[in-house]
Protein backbone atom coordinates (compact mmCIF):
# COMPACT_ATOMS: atom_id res chain seq x y z
CA UNK A 1 0.00 0.00 0.00
CA UNK A 2 1.23 3.70 -1.39
CA UNK A 3 -0.39 6.55 0.47
CA UNK A 4 0.38 10.30 -0.57
CA UNK A 5 -2.10 11.92 2.14
CA UNK A 6 -2.62 15.19 4.21
CA UNK A 7 -4.36 13.18 6.61
CA UNK A 8 -2.62 11.38 9.74
CA UNK A 9 -2.63 7.77 9.92
CA UNK A 10 -3.27 5.22 12.84
CA UNK A 11 -0.10 3.12 13.89
CA UNK A 12 -2.50 0.12 15.34
CA UNK A 13 -4.29 0.52 12.17
CA UNK A 14 -0.99 0.25 9.68
CA UNK A 15 0.24 -2.62 11.62
CA UNK A 16 -2.69 -4.54 11.60
CA UNK A 17 -3.08 -4.11 7.87
CA UNK A 18 0.76 -5.38 7.13
CA UNK A 19 -0.07 -8.30 9.73
CA UNK A 20 -2.33 -9.94 6.94
CA UNK A 21 -0.64 -13.72 6.46
CA UNK A 22 0.25 -16.35 9.46
CA UNK A 23 3.60 -16.83 7.36
CA UNK A 24 5.00 -13.56 8.37
CA UNK A 25 7.53 -13.88 11.34
CA UNK A 26 8.81 -10.45 11.40
CA UNK A 27 6.83 -6.70 11.32
CA UNK A 28 9.34 -3.30 10.70
CA UNK A 29 8.13 -0.09 10.66
CA UNK A 30 10.01 3.36 10.90
CA UNK A 31 7.99 6.46 11.67
CA UNK A 32 9.56 9.85 10.33
CA UNK A 33 8.43 12.69 13.25
CA UNK A 34 8.71 16.49 12.79
CA UNK A 35 11.87 17.44 15.31
CA UNK A 36 11.14 20.79 17.25
CA UNK A 37 14.45 21.31 16.00
CA UNK A 38 16.64 21.03 12.80
CA UNK A 39 19.97 22.54 11.49
CA UNK A 40 20.41 24.12 15.38
CA UNK A 41 17.01 25.76 14.87
CA UNK A 42 13.94 25.77 16.73
CA UNK A 43 10.89 24.92 14.44
CA UNK A 44 7.35 25.55 14.81
CA UNK A 45 5.68 23.77 11.59
CA UNK A 46 6.70 22.70 8.83
CA UNK A 47 4.47 22.47 5.08
CA UNK A 48 5.64 19.61 2.95
CA UNK A 49 5.02 19.96 -0.79
CA UNK A 50 5.43 17.25 -2.98
CA UNK A 51 5.06 16.36 -7.11
CA UNK A 52 1.65 14.55 -7.82
CA UNK A 53 1.67 11.84 -9.83
CA UNK A 54 5.92 11.41 -9.83
CA UNK A 55 5.78 10.93 -6.14
CA UNK A 56 3.42 7.96 -6.21
CA UNK A 57 5.30 6.62 -8.90
CA UNK A 58 8.79 7.22 -7.50
CA UNK A 59 7.82 5.70 -4.45
CA UNK A 60 6.47 2.47 -6.13
CA UNK A 61 9.49 1.96 -8.10
CA UNK A 62 11.34 2.37 -4.75
CA UNK A 63 9.16 -0.83 -3.68
CA UNK A 64 9.54 -3.00 -6.42
CA UNK A 65 13.18 -2.34 -6.09
CA UNK A 66 13.20 -3.76 -2.56
CA UNK A 67 11.49 -6.29 -3.59
CA UNK A 68 13.68 -8.07 -6.28
CA UNK A 69 16.15 -7.97 -2.93
CA UNK A 70 14.25 -9.09 -0.55
CA UNK A 71 11.48 -11.13 0.67
CA UNK A 72 8.62 -9.08 1.32
CA UNK A 73 5.35 -10.06 2.32
CA UNK A 74 3.53 -6.78 3.10
CA UNK A 75 4.34 -3.55 2.87
CA UNK A 76 2.99 0.15 3.56
CA UNK A 77 4.99 3.50 2.25
CA UNK A 78 2.71 6.53 3.64
CA UNK A 79 3.92 10.02 3.14
CA UNK A 80 2.03 12.95 4.24
CA UNK A 81 2.35 16.75 2.91
CA UNK A 82 0.06 19.94 3.77
CA UNK A 83 0.75 21.51 6.68
CA UNK A 84 2.80 20.12 10.18
CA UNK A 85 3.31 20.54 13.39
CA UNK A 86 6.25 19.74 16.27
CA UNK A 87 5.81 15.57 16.83
CA UNK A 88 3.85 15.35 14.13
CA UNK A 89 3.84 12.31 12.11
CA UNK A 90 5.36 12.45 8.46
CA UNK A 91 6.25 9.32 7.08
CA UNK A 92 5.71 5.55 7.37
CA UNK A 93 7.08 2.78 6.05
CA UNK A 94 5.93 -0.85 7.43
CA UNK A 95 7.61 -3.93 6.08
CA UNK A 96 6.28 -7.56 7.27
CA UNK A 97 8.37 -10.83 6.08
CA UNK A 98 9.07 -14.35 7.75
CA UNK A 99 12.31 -13.53 8.87
CA UNK A 100 13.73 -9.87 10.60
CA UNK A 101 16.58 -9.23 8.27
CA UNK A 102 14.51 -8.89 5.03
CA UNK A 103 12.56 -6.17 6.95
CA UNK A 104 14.90 -4.40 8.54
CA UNK A 105 17.10 -4.31 5.35
CA UNK A 106 13.88 -3.28 2.92
CA UNK A 107 12.56 -0.78 5.69
CA UNK A 108 15.72 1.21 5.72
CA UNK A 109 16.32 0.59 2.16
CA UNK A 110 13.03 2.29 1.22
CA UNK A 111 13.43 5.44 3.94
CA UNK A 112 17.21 5.89 2.24
CA UNK A 113 16.04 5.86 -1.44
CA UNK A 114 12.74 7.77 -0.06
CA UNK A 115 15.04 10.62 1.39
CA UNK A 116 17.14 10.97 -2.08
CA UNK A 117 14.63 10.10 -4.72
CA UNK A 118 10.59 10.79 -4.05
CA UNK A 119 10.15 14.18 -4.60
CA UNK A 120 9.25 15.73 -1.24
CA UNK A 121 10.18 19.55 -0.16
CA UNK A 122 10.06 20.68 3.11
CA UNK A 123 9.41 24.33 4.44
CA UNK A 124 10.31 25.05 7.72
CA UNK A 125 8.53 28.01 9.88
CA UNK A 126 10.69 28.73 12.91
CA UNK A 127 9.41 29.94 16.33
CA UNK A 128 10.90 33.37 15.51
CA UNK A 129 8.78 32.86 12.50
CA UNK A 130 11.06 32.98 9.57
CA UNK A 131 10.50 30.56 6.87
CA UNK A 132 12.93 28.71 4.89
CA UNK A 133 13.25 25.60 2.67
CA UNK A 134 15.23 22.79 4.24
CA UNK A 135 18.38 22.01 2.49
CA UNK A 136 19.07 18.49 1.56
CA UNK A 137 21.33 16.65 3.64
CA UNK A 138 24.82 15.37 2.46
CA UNK A 139 24.45 12.42 5.17
CA UNK A 140 21.54 11.44 3.52
CA UNK A 141 22.82 10.79 0.20
CA UNK A 142 26.14 9.22 1.27
CA UNK A 143 23.25 6.79 3.32
CA UNK A 144 22.12 5.21 0.02
CA UNK A 145 26.02 4.22 -1.08
CA UNK A 146 25.55 1.64 1.16
CA UNK A 147 22.91 -0.34 -0.31
CA UNK A 148 25.28 -0.18 -3.60
CA UNK A 149 27.89 -2.67 -2.49
CA UNK A 150 25.42 -5.23 -1.62
CA UNK B 1 3.17 21.29 -26.54
CA UNK B 2 5.73 20.58 -23.31
CA UNK B 3 4.17 20.84 -20.37
CA UNK B 4 7.05 22.31 -17.93
CA UNK B 5 6.64 22.14 -14.43
CA UNK B 6 8.56 24.06 -11.07
CA UNK B 7 8.66 23.31 -7.44
CA UNK B 8 9.65 24.29 -3.72
CA UNK B 9 12.12 26.90 -3.92
CA UNK B 10 12.63 27.37 -7.03
CA UNK B 11 9.01 28.01 -8.16
CA UNK B 12 8.80 30.89 -5.55
CA UNK B 13 11.70 32.21 -6.91
CA UNK B 14 10.44 32.41 -10.57
CA UNK B 15 7.10 33.27 -9.19
CA UNK B 16 6.14 30.45 -11.52
CA UNK B 17 4.51 26.84 -11.06
CA UNK B 18 3.54 25.96 -14.63
CA UNK B 19 4.43 26.97 -18.08
CA UNK B 20 3.13 25.33 -21.29
CA UNK B 21 6.24 25.65 -24.27
CA UNK B 22 4.74 25.77 -27.65
CA UNK B 23 7.70 26.23 -29.80
CA UNK B 24 8.34 23.21 -32.66
CA UNK B 25 12.52 24.22 -32.04
CA UNK B 26 12.74 22.76 -29.10
CA UNK B 27 14.16 19.26 -29.45
CA UNK B 28 15.77 18.12 -26.15
CA UNK B 29 16.09 19.39 -22.72
CA UNK B 30 19.11 21.61 -22.93
CA UNK B 31 17.04 23.37 -25.88
CA UNK B 32 14.14 24.13 -23.08
CA UNK B 33 16.13 25.33 -20.62
CA UNK B 34 17.90 27.66 -23.11
CA UNK B 35 14.82 28.40 -23.79
CA UNK B 36 13.40 28.91 -20.32
CA UNK B 37 16.46 31.07 -19.55
CA UNK B 38 15.09 33.82 -22.18
CA UNK B 39 11.28 33.57 -21.16
CA UNK B 40 11.76 36.36 -18.51
CA UNK B 41 14.59 38.97 -17.38
CA UNK B 42 15.68 37.60 -13.91
CA UNK B 43 15.38 33.70 -14.61
CA UNK B 44 18.66 32.73 -16.14
CA UNK B 45 20.60 33.64 -12.88
CA UNK B 46 17.65 31.95 -10.96
CA UNK B 47 17.97 28.76 -13.26
CA UNK B 48 22.04 28.57 -13.52
CA UNK B 49 22.08 30.00 -9.65
CA UNK B 50 22.37 26.13 -8.58
CA UNK B 51 22.20 22.89 -10.21
CA UNK B 52 18.51 21.91 -10.01
CA UNK B 53 17.08 18.22 -10.80
CA UNK B 54 14.92 17.80 -13.28
CA UNK B 55 12.60 14.90 -14.23
CA UNK B 56 10.96 13.99 -17.71
CA UNK B 57 7.77 12.56 -17.50
CA UNK B 58 7.73 11.99 -13.90
CA UNK B 59 11.41 9.82 -13.82
CA UNK B 60 14.52 12.02 -12.63
CA UNK B 61 17.31 12.61 -15.30
CA UNK B 62 19.99 13.75 -15.61
CA UNK B 63 20.79 13.54 -19.08
CA UNK B 64 19.57 15.98 -22.16
CA UNK B 65 16.64 13.72 -22.83
CA UNK B 66 14.96 13.97 -26.56
CA UNK B 67 11.72 15.75 -25.93
CA UNK B 68 8.73 15.03 -27.85
CA UNK B 69 5.26 16.30 -28.05
CA UNK B 70 3.03 16.16 -24.71
CA UNK B 71 6.08 15.49 -22.44
CA UNK B 72 6.33 17.17 -19.17
CA UNK B 73 9.10 18.09 -17.95
CA UNK B 74 9.84 19.25 -14.38
CA UNK B 75 12.41 21.10 -12.73
CA UNK B 76 13.03 21.51 -8.82
CA UNK B 77 15.62 21.83 -6.07
CA UNK B 78 17.32 18.29 -4.32
CA UNK B 79 14.24 16.63 -2.19
CA UNK B 80 14.11 16.88 1.59
CA UNK B 81 10.86 14.17 2.14
CA UNK B 82 10.54 11.56 4.73
CA UNK C 1 11.23 -0.27 29.67
CA UNK C 2 11.93 -3.51 29.91
CA UNK C 3 9.37 -6.22 30.16
CA UNK C 4 8.60 -10.07 30.03
CA UNK C 5 5.30 -10.57 30.45
CA UNK C 6 2.68 -13.72 29.54
CA UNK C 7 0.47 -10.59 28.43
CA UNK C 8 -0.15 -9.43 24.90
CA UNK C 9 1.27 -5.68 24.16
CA UNK C 10 -0.76 -3.15 21.63
CA UNK C 11 1.63 -1.72 19.15
CA UNK C 12 0.09 2.17 19.72
CA UNK C 13 0.38 1.68 23.52
CA UNK C 14 3.88 1.10 22.81
CA UNK C 15 4.57 3.76 20.00
CA UNK C 16 3.24 6.30 22.19
CA UNK C 17 5.31 5.89 24.80
CA UNK C 18 8.43 5.61 22.67
CA UNK C 19 7.11 9.57 21.21
CA UNK C 20 7.88 10.98 24.17
CA UNK C 21 9.91 14.13 23.61
CA UNK C 22 10.10 16.80 20.49
CA UNK C 23 13.09 16.01 19.51
CA UNK C 24 12.45 12.64 18.18
CA UNK C 25 12.44 12.48 14.54
CA UNK C 26 12.92 8.98 14.33
CA UNK C 27 11.14 5.66 15.75
CA UNK C 28 11.60 1.78 14.52
CA UNK C 29 9.72 -0.77 15.97
CA UNK C 30 10.78 -4.79 15.14
CA UNK C 31 8.02 -7.04 16.46
CA UNK C 32 8.35 -10.92 16.44
CA UNK C 33 5.35 -13.00 15.65
CA UNK C 34 5.10 -16.62 15.45
CA UNK C 35 4.99 -17.92 12.56
CA UNK C 36 3.03 -21.26 10.67
CA UNK C 37 5.71 -23.26 9.40
CA UNK C 38 9.55 -23.49 11.42
CA UNK C 39 11.96 -25.91 9.43
CA UNK C 40 9.23 -26.75 6.74
CA UNK C 41 6.91 -28.24 9.48
CA UNK C 42 3.59 -26.76 10.37
CA UNK C 43 3.48 -25.17 13.72
CA UNK C 44 0.45 -25.31 15.85
CA UNK C 45 1.09 -23.47 19.18
CA UNK C 46 4.45 -22.50 21.04
CA UNK C 47 5.54 -22.32 24.57
CA UNK C 48 7.92 -19.88 25.86
CA UNK C 49 10.18 -21.00 28.79
CA UNK C 50 12.96 -18.32 30.08
CA UNK C 51 15.36 -17.73 33.16
CA UNK C 52 13.37 -15.07 35.28
CA UNK C 53 16.17 -12.66 36.73
CA UNK C 54 18.85 -13.37 34.41
CA UNK C 55 16.54 -12.53 31.26
CA UNK C 56 16.02 -8.96 32.25
CA UNK C 57 19.87 -8.50 33.58
CA UNK C 58 20.79 -9.88 29.79
CA UNK C 59 18.08 -7.31 28.10
CA UNK C 60 18.93 -4.28 30.07
CA UNK C 61 22.94 -4.58 29.29
CA UNK C 62 21.99 -5.24 25.84
CA UNK C 63 19.75 -1.98 25.24
CA UNK C 64 23.28 -0.43 27.91
CA UNK C 65 25.37 -1.92 25.05
CA UNK C 66 23.34 0.34 22.14
CA UNK C 67 22.83 3.25 24.20
CA UNK C 68 27.00 3.46 24.37
CA UNK C 69 27.04 3.30 19.97
CA UNK C 70 24.23 5.12 19.07
CA UNK C 71 22.07 7.79 19.98
CA UNK C 72 19.07 6.74 21.90
CA UNK C 73 16.37 8.72 23.17
CA UNK C 74 13.53 5.89 24.41
CA UNK C 75 13.89 2.22 24.08
CA UNK C 76 11.30 -0.76 24.71
CA UNK C 77 12.31 -4.28 25.01
CA UNK C 78 9.12 -6.20 25.35
CA UNK C 79 9.36 -10.56 25.48
CA UNK C 80 6.34 -12.48 26.13
CA UNK C 81 6.60 -15.79 27.81
CA UNK C 82 4.02 -19.12 28.36
CA UNK C 83 1.61 -20.48 25.66
CA UNK C 84 1.70 -18.86 22.48
CA UNK C 85 -0.18 -19.68 18.90
CA UNK C 86 0.23 -18.81 15.29
CA UNK C 87 0.46 -14.66 14.55
CA UNK C 88 0.87 -14.01 18.07
CA UNK C 89 3.18 -11.53 18.99
CA UNK C 90 6.22 -12.77 20.20
CA UNK C 91 9.13 -9.53 21.39
CA UNK C 92 9.05 -5.97 20.34
CA UNK C 93 11.76 -3.74 20.27
CA UNK C 94 10.95 0.10 19.86
CA UNK C 95 13.96 2.91 19.33
CA UNK C 96 13.21 6.65 19.34
CA UNK C 97 16.14 8.47 18.43
CA UNK C 98 16.48 12.50 16.70
CA UNK C 99 17.70 10.45 13.17
CA UNK C 100 17.00 7.55 11.66
CA UNK C 101 20.18 5.77 11.07
CA UNK C 102 20.59 5.31 15.04
CA UNK C 103 16.70 3.79 15.29
CA UNK C 104 17.14 1.53 12.97
CA UNK C 105 20.90 0.61 13.89
CA UNK C 106 19.84 0.07 17.44
CA UNK C 107 17.04 -2.01 17.02
CA UNK C 108 18.67 -4.56 14.89
CA UNK C 109 21.41 -4.84 16.81
CA UNK C 110 19.12 -5.22 20.25
CA UNK C 111 17.19 -8.26 17.97
CA UNK C 112 20.77 -9.98 16.85
CA UNK C 113 21.79 -10.14 20.31
CA UNK C 114 18.36 -10.92 21.94
CA UNK C 115 18.47 -13.80 19.85
CA UNK C 116 21.89 -14.91 21.10
CA UNK C 117 22.26 -14.18 24.32
CA UNK C 118 18.66 -13.74 25.94
CA UNK C 119 17.67 -16.79 28.10
CA UNK C 120 14.75 -17.83 26.04
CA UNK C 121 13.98 -21.26 25.17
CA UNK C 122 10.98 -22.21 22.59
CA UNK C 123 9.06 -25.56 22.40
CA UNK C 124 6.78 -26.07 19.49
CA UNK C 125 3.71 -27.74 19.41
CA UNK C 126 3.17 -29.17 15.10
CA UNK C 127 -0.40 -29.85 13.86
CA UNK C 128 0.43 -33.42 13.81
CA UNK C 129 0.58 -33.21 18.11
CA UNK C 130 4.31 -33.77 18.19
CA UNK C 131 6.17 -31.49 20.21
CA UNK C 132 9.79 -29.98 20.22
CA UNK C 133 12.39 -27.80 21.44
CA UNK C 134 13.35 -25.20 18.41
CA UNK C 135 17.18 -25.39 17.45
CA UNK C 136 19.53 -21.98 17.75
CA UNK C 137 19.84 -20.75 14.03
CA UNK C 138 23.39 -20.56 12.66
CA UNK C 139 22.16 -17.90 11.06
CA UNK C 140 21.45 -15.91 13.82
CA UNK C 141 24.88 -16.24 15.54
CA UNK C 142 26.49 -15.20 12.24
CA UNK C 143 23.83 -12.17 12.33
CA UNK C 144 26.25 -10.84 15.20
CA UNK C 145 29.54 -10.56 13.09
CA UNK C 146 28.11 -7.77 11.43
CA UNK C 147 28.12 -5.59 14.62
CA UNK C 148 31.66 -6.79 15.33
CA UNK C 149 33.38 -4.82 12.60
CA UNK C 150 31.64 -1.05 12.79
CA UNK D 1 25.61 -23.81 49.09
CA UNK D 2 25.40 -23.16 45.78
CA UNK D 3 22.23 -23.56 43.91
CA UNK D 4 22.06 -25.42 39.88
CA UNK D 5 19.68 -24.14 37.64
CA UNK D 6 18.60 -26.65 34.22
CA UNK D 7 16.40 -24.84 31.47
CA UNK D 8 14.69 -26.48 28.51
CA UNK D 9 15.50 -29.08 26.67
CA UNK D 10 18.38 -30.17 29.34
CA UNK D 11 16.40 -29.87 32.37
CA UNK D 12 13.55 -31.96 30.84
CA UNK D 13 16.36 -34.80 29.97
CA UNK D 14 17.73 -34.27 33.11
CA UNK D 15 13.98 -34.42 34.82
CA UNK D 16 15.67 -31.60 37.41
CA UNK D 17 15.21 -27.84 37.31
CA UNK D 18 16.91 -26.99 40.43
CA UNK D 19 19.78 -28.46 42.94
CA UNK D 20 21.15 -27.16 45.42
CA UNK D 21 24.70 -28.48 46.32
CA UNK D 22 26.03 -28.58 49.42
CA UNK D 23 29.86 -29.84 49.66
CA UNK D 24 32.39 -27.96 50.62
CA UNK D 25 34.96 -29.53 47.70
CA UNK D 26 33.36 -27.92 44.97
CA UNK D 27 35.93 -25.13 44.38
CA UNK D 28 34.95 -23.99 40.23
CA UNK D 29 32.46 -24.65 37.58
CA UNK D 30 34.57 -27.99 36.42
CA UNK D 31 34.19 -29.43 39.73
CA UNK D 32 30.75 -28.97 39.91
CA UNK D 33 30.16 -30.53 36.15
CA UNK D 34 31.98 -33.25 37.61
CA UNK D 35 29.98 -33.54 40.51
CA UNK D 36 26.82 -33.43 38.35
CA UNK D 37 28.11 -35.91 36.20
CA UNK D 38 27.89 -38.93 39.14
CA UNK D 39 24.61 -37.20 41.03
CA UNK D 40 22.86 -39.62 38.96
CA UNK D 41 23.27 -42.66 36.62
CA UNK D 42 22.13 -40.96 33.36
CA UNK D 43 23.85 -37.43 34.27
CA UNK D 44 26.76 -37.98 32.56
CA UNK D 45 25.38 -39.13 29.49
CA UNK D 46 23.32 -35.88 29.00
CA UNK D 47 25.63 -33.59 30.08
CA UNK D 48 28.25 -34.74 28.06
CA UNK D 49 25.71 -35.19 24.90
CA UNK D 50 26.27 -31.38 23.37
CA UNK D 51 28.03 -28.23 24.90
CA UNK D 52 25.65 -26.64 27.05
CA UNK D 53 25.59 -23.30 27.66
CA UNK D 54 26.34 -22.10 31.40
CA UNK D 55 25.76 -18.96 33.57
CA UNK D 56 27.55 -17.77 36.68
CA UNK D 57 25.27 -15.61 38.45
CA UNK D 58 23.32 -15.10 35.72
CA UNK D 59 25.67 -14.06 33.14
CA UNK D 60 26.76 -16.11 30.57
CA UNK D 61 30.60 -17.67 30.88
CA UNK D 62 32.63 -20.33 28.78
CA UNK D 63 35.32 -19.91 31.43
CA UNK D 64 35.80 -22.76 34.50
CA UNK D 65 34.72 -19.53 37.36
CA UNK D 66 35.62 -19.91 40.41
CA UNK D 67 32.32 -20.81 43.33
CA UNK D 68 31.82 -19.37 46.00
CA UNK D 69 29.20 -20.36 48.62
CA UNK D 70 26.08 -18.60 47.60
CA UNK D 71 26.61 -18.81 43.49
CA UNK D 72 24.17 -19.42 41.13
CA UNK D 73 24.86 -21.68 38.23
CA UNK D 74 22.48 -22.74 35.62
CA UNK D 75 23.21 -25.11 32.44
CA UNK D 76 21.11 -25.03 29.46
CA UNK D 77 21.14 -25.52 25.52
CA UNK D 78 21.44 -22.59 22.56
CA UNK D 79 18.87 -19.82 22.87
CA UNK D 80 15.90 -19.31 20.89
CA UNK D 81 13.80 -16.43 21.84
CA UNK D 82 13.02 -13.26 19.87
Amino acid sequence: MISVQEQDFNQQVEYDRLKCKTSIGAIVTFTGLVRDINAGQSVSDLSLEHYPGMTEKCLTDIVEQAKTRWNIIASTVIHRVGQLTISDQIVFVGIASQHRGDAFAACEFIMDYLKTEAPFWKKETMINGETKWVDARETDQQAISKWQHK
Amino acid sequence: MIKVLFFAKLSEQLGCRELTVESDSIKDCEQLLQYLCEYKDDWSSILNAQSWLKAVNQSMTSNNVVLNDGDEVAFFPPVTGG
